[in-house]
């Protein structure tokens, strides 16, 4: 099995380019999500894109709101109790972004379809209401059609719907730990990261920690997603922040408000780059620009317990280092 | 004891829950009024969220977000969406929910999804929204599948209105038997609590109709700020006042008073 | 949440009946399966059993050779290097028992279809073939129509099969670790439990070792089977032996080649009951039955160090007995 | 060395599972050959079993099954059927796999179901077999979707029969396009070891012919042994003796030595 580690840079220049269908998880709102990963996107330029993501994150936002996104489709697209997605329902609602609704069940079963490759999915929701009438891809005709067709169980002859399934192009997924191969544990509900790595066609995972293959051993009935799967391996540490992360830590409450507002805005979303975004370029920058201080405070997580039972493998930022000069190799 | 309104419509609400079942909380008064219920009378319920959280309580204040620390730090078990809003929501597994709704119509259709100067349904085809809300999230597979399910709205004429802009979430659809013509496996909306009062479902029509409003309200108050013709029950009651207990409890579960500071 | 712990006297009394749909689970030849629950079903004299198992194993092997079961839906039926299930071959070769016949993929994709109650499962696996042509239930037409009947994806027009989901009215699954509440932890292979578990109307849990609820909140993401949908909990110490049990027991080679060879014949069967099923009531009588050398010898397996993290959590046998006692109450 | 056929078969098939390979490997001869060739060749094979173990190789002999202790003391995860047999290998990913067959006819079609005094297709209605076998197990999911797959099979007149009983693991079906027109998304298998040569399917009409041969058998012997005229490759070769660094590297594997006792 091949080390797979690269620096965030390298796997952003590899995995994405401009007009591609881009998948990023957990896509959790508040929780676990590849944040670092649309960041590094912003910095390199992308856009164009075509989003798939369960929920709206943080991401998703910064990526609307800097003008990347063409097309999302999305279970559900605000920031709970942090608000509405003040960035990308700028994109949305200024037509600059065509935004193609399902509820969150019908998200994670549409991964799930992807990932067992079947050409459709059977819809037992979304249907008879407006996801299935209202089509941002066909937006001339209502009640629409073609977006979830109606079917027929053979067995009783009932009406269904069927969904479409998703197999995008490149997921970016976050998890707590990942070893250098590329098998992870999530802690945390996984929401539908399990079967996002199947139903991408490439997969880069975003790691808070990178961790010995022992771990793995010792707890392989935890490692969710498999070596087998992904491409690429990024150590990023808080790389959800200003989002959370189950084990490590909470969800920066003052940030998550200061940078939805400033999404609000093309003015307020260059003010937040220029100072967010744009500054660092290595993990220990970054680290930097978030501050010790803060960093305390989020890291002191009731969760922290969660992670005892795999401190002992978790590897250090000289490790890590020299793993990944070791994949360059 | 003084209380807001939001306190009072998450007591109203859960008291709408019962011990034992099995229930579906998102973020806010949703689990607000869960964790009240299962403080205050339903020590048995078993509530989880739309990430598959199962068998915990929020610790330091309401969670910001389904996958809040605050929700995972005593969790019995983490699964995925796919086990929480299909395995046991879109089946037909779950009990009860609380949802919220930005607009809600007479036979309880919700939108969360936006607001139009002109709807899809009227304009005859879709145009993006003038404002963009949150979409449906887990509430469509709530509202198709959970036996039953409670809408939270706060009580305004804008809100209350005669047909939603977009049916997020369906309710009874044009009411009478249309829910069942679309198959869906769940029961559809057992109440509305609103800032004013309590709408239940016509047993045949499936049109809402006051069955309840909060002492200081009153009907008049409440069928001016409705979109549509509501119907009374014609013994029509005030909702009990929370009690101090209630108060006590629900204070409990919002530890950081976030529901105090509103309205 | 109750005390949901039970006897398996009990709870074989309660949640099995005659002409039911039984399931169990993982139904693996060689690993984790339920077995101690069928013995005791055997000993209760169920009869007509209508049986869904993703795979044969030595319960359905022994409850098909005592002439208990009608009816089997299963994806494989041997004992892998075990060799072929006689017992289940000779109930089905004499038509006593009819068999329908999936691929292990099928079986596991319709306990998802039946866990989501869908009314089909979409199928790119068993057609154009014999599992789609010839139906134990529908004998006498070749080739069957409403087996696998084909349906039509609405976006391409392809062809495709449609599976009848499984929603059996009671599951007997086996899991390594549970606690009283029916939170449950499986180590090695999942098979198609997790799914199997949310797809039957009733879960019986039978558990190797009883742990505190602590173990369950430590490892929440190892909790894939969770309270919420158990209805029963069985403490029975080796419940898959002679079957292996993954970090607890490994396969008893001896008593798979001689229980097998009995369930040859009635007579073997028998014999094989007398000593084998019939003679114990408690664990520990069990224990005593298997001996201490086996059991020592069994329970030396490599996989001993996969139980390493929740061994502080196990229940002793008289803290078991004293929460039973409380159940009851 | 001395070698049994059991072990030339195994080393045979190891060398047509190519290094880097997503495989899916069942107990016996299928987890011998790709062992062996991930020891032998093949140092970043992925092989991975129909439970979802993957990670691992056999400790203390091979396994019992699937699910052995003997497969599950080293893996780096454990998931699932749904993941292995559905999202790995009836989606089309997995690159290869080795399956068995009581029967197997020209079109590579695998019977592991049953064998009939009259099979069904010929009856025109389903009768219980005369023999109950096992099934298909997963079988059936690498036949319709893995990339390619290996066939192994014992070579005799019985077994290797112009159309199978049932079909438990459609090969090519009738030949030709027959596949195709199914939509499997696999692309069928690649070969057939037996205990005495080579089958390759021709490109167009998909019928097994003779590719090679081992030493100790013969074109003649082959085709005795085949129940449909078997055609032979203009360059039909001889299989390569076992060298002494396979055969230690299948021992290492098989270090119980199971399949030294056998034929």
């Amino acid at each position: 099995m091949r080390n797979k580690l690269m620096s965030i840079q390298d796997a952003v220049a590899k995995y994405t380019w401009d007009g591609m269908t881009y998948c990023h998880g957990a896509a959790f709102p508040v929780g676990s999500d590849s944040i670092a990963f649309g960041k590094e996107m912003v910095k390199q330029g992308r856009k164009d894109l075509n989003v798939i993501c369960h929920c709206g994150s943080s991401q998703v936002n910064l990526l609307a709101a800097v003008g990347a996104v063409r097309r999302v489709e999305v279970g559900f697209s605000g920031l709970e109790v942090y608000g509405f997605a003040n960035g990308l329902n700028r994109a949305v609602t200024s037509g600059q972004t065509i935004i193609e609704d399902y509820s969150n069940g019908a998200m994670a079963f549409r991964f799930f379809g992807g990932a067992m490759n079947w050409p459709f999915v059977p819809a037992t929701v979304n249907i008879c209401n407006d996801q299935q009438w209202c089509s941002g891809d066909d937006p001339g005709v209502y009640p629409a059609t073609g977006k979830i067709p109606t079917i027929t169980d053979p067995f009783t002859g009932q009406t269904l719907g069927a969904f479409r399934s998703l197999r995008p192009e490149v997921a970016a997924i976050h998890v707590t730990m990942a070893d250098i191969y590329g098998n992870a544990i999530m802690l945390g509900s996984e929401w539908s990261r399990f079967e996002m790595s199947r139903a991408a066609q490439k997969v880069v995972l975003v790691a808070d920690k990178i961790v010995d293959t022992g771990c793995m051993r010792q707890y392989p009935n935890l490692v969710r997603i498999i070596a087998e799967v992904v491409d690429a391996v990024v150590w990023w540490p808080l790389c959800s922040w200003p989002q959370a992360s189950c084990g490590l830590y909470d969800s920066d409450e003052e940030h998550m408000f200061y940078m939805n507002k400033a999404m609000k805005t093309a003015e307020g979303t260059e003010d937040y780059c220029r100072k967010w975004v744009e500054p660092y370029t290595t993990p220990s920058e970054y680290l930097d620009l978030i501050g010790p201080e803060k960093i305390a405070k989020l890291t002191a997580t009731e969760t922290a317990f969660l992670m005892d039972p795999y401190r002992k493998w978790i590897k250090s930022d000289v490790e890590v280092a020299e793993l990944l000069d070791q994949a360059k190799g | 004891m003084e209380y807001t309104k939001q306190e009072f419509m998450a007591i109203v609400t859960g008291r709408e829950i019962k011990d034992g079942q099995l229930i579906i909380l998102g973020v806010g008064l949703s689990m607000l009024a869960g964790y009240f219920a299962q403080l205050n009378h339903a020590p048995n319920l078993m509530p989880f969220t739309e990430g598959g959280v199962y068998g915990s309580t929020p610790v330091g204040g309401l969670p910001w977000g389904i996958e809040c620390n605050r929700i995972s730090a005593n969790a019995t078990s983490f699964t995925n969406a796919i086990d929480a809003l299909g395995f046991l929501v879109a089946s037909g597994r779950c009990d009860n929910a609380v949802i919220g709704a930005a607009q809600v119509d007479q036979y309880g259709n919700v939108n969360t999804t936006g607001i139009w100067e002109d709807p899809p349904w009227r304009l005859g085809k879709y145009v993006p929204p003038r404002v963009r809300l949150n979409g449906s999230g887990g509430a469509n597979d709530i509202a198709v599948g959970a036996k039953s399910y409670l809408i939270m709205a706060s009580h305004e004429k804008r809100r209350f209105i005669e047909k939603v802009d977009y049916i997020s979430s369906p309710g009874y659809l044009n009411g009478g038997d249309a829910r069942q013509r679309c198959g869906f496996v769940g029961g559809g909306p057992s109440a509305i609590i609103s800032t004013l009062g309590i709408l239940r479902p016509d047993p045949v029509t499936k049109q809402f109709y006051l069955d309840a409003y909060f002492s200081f309200s009153s009907v008049e108050e409440i069928q001016d700020s409705t979109g549509w013709d509501l119907k009374v029950s014609p013994d029509v009651k005030v909702v009990p006042e929370p009690t101090e207990q209630e108060l006590i409890n629900i204070r409990t579960v919002d530890s950081t008073g976030s529901l105090r500071k509103k309205g």
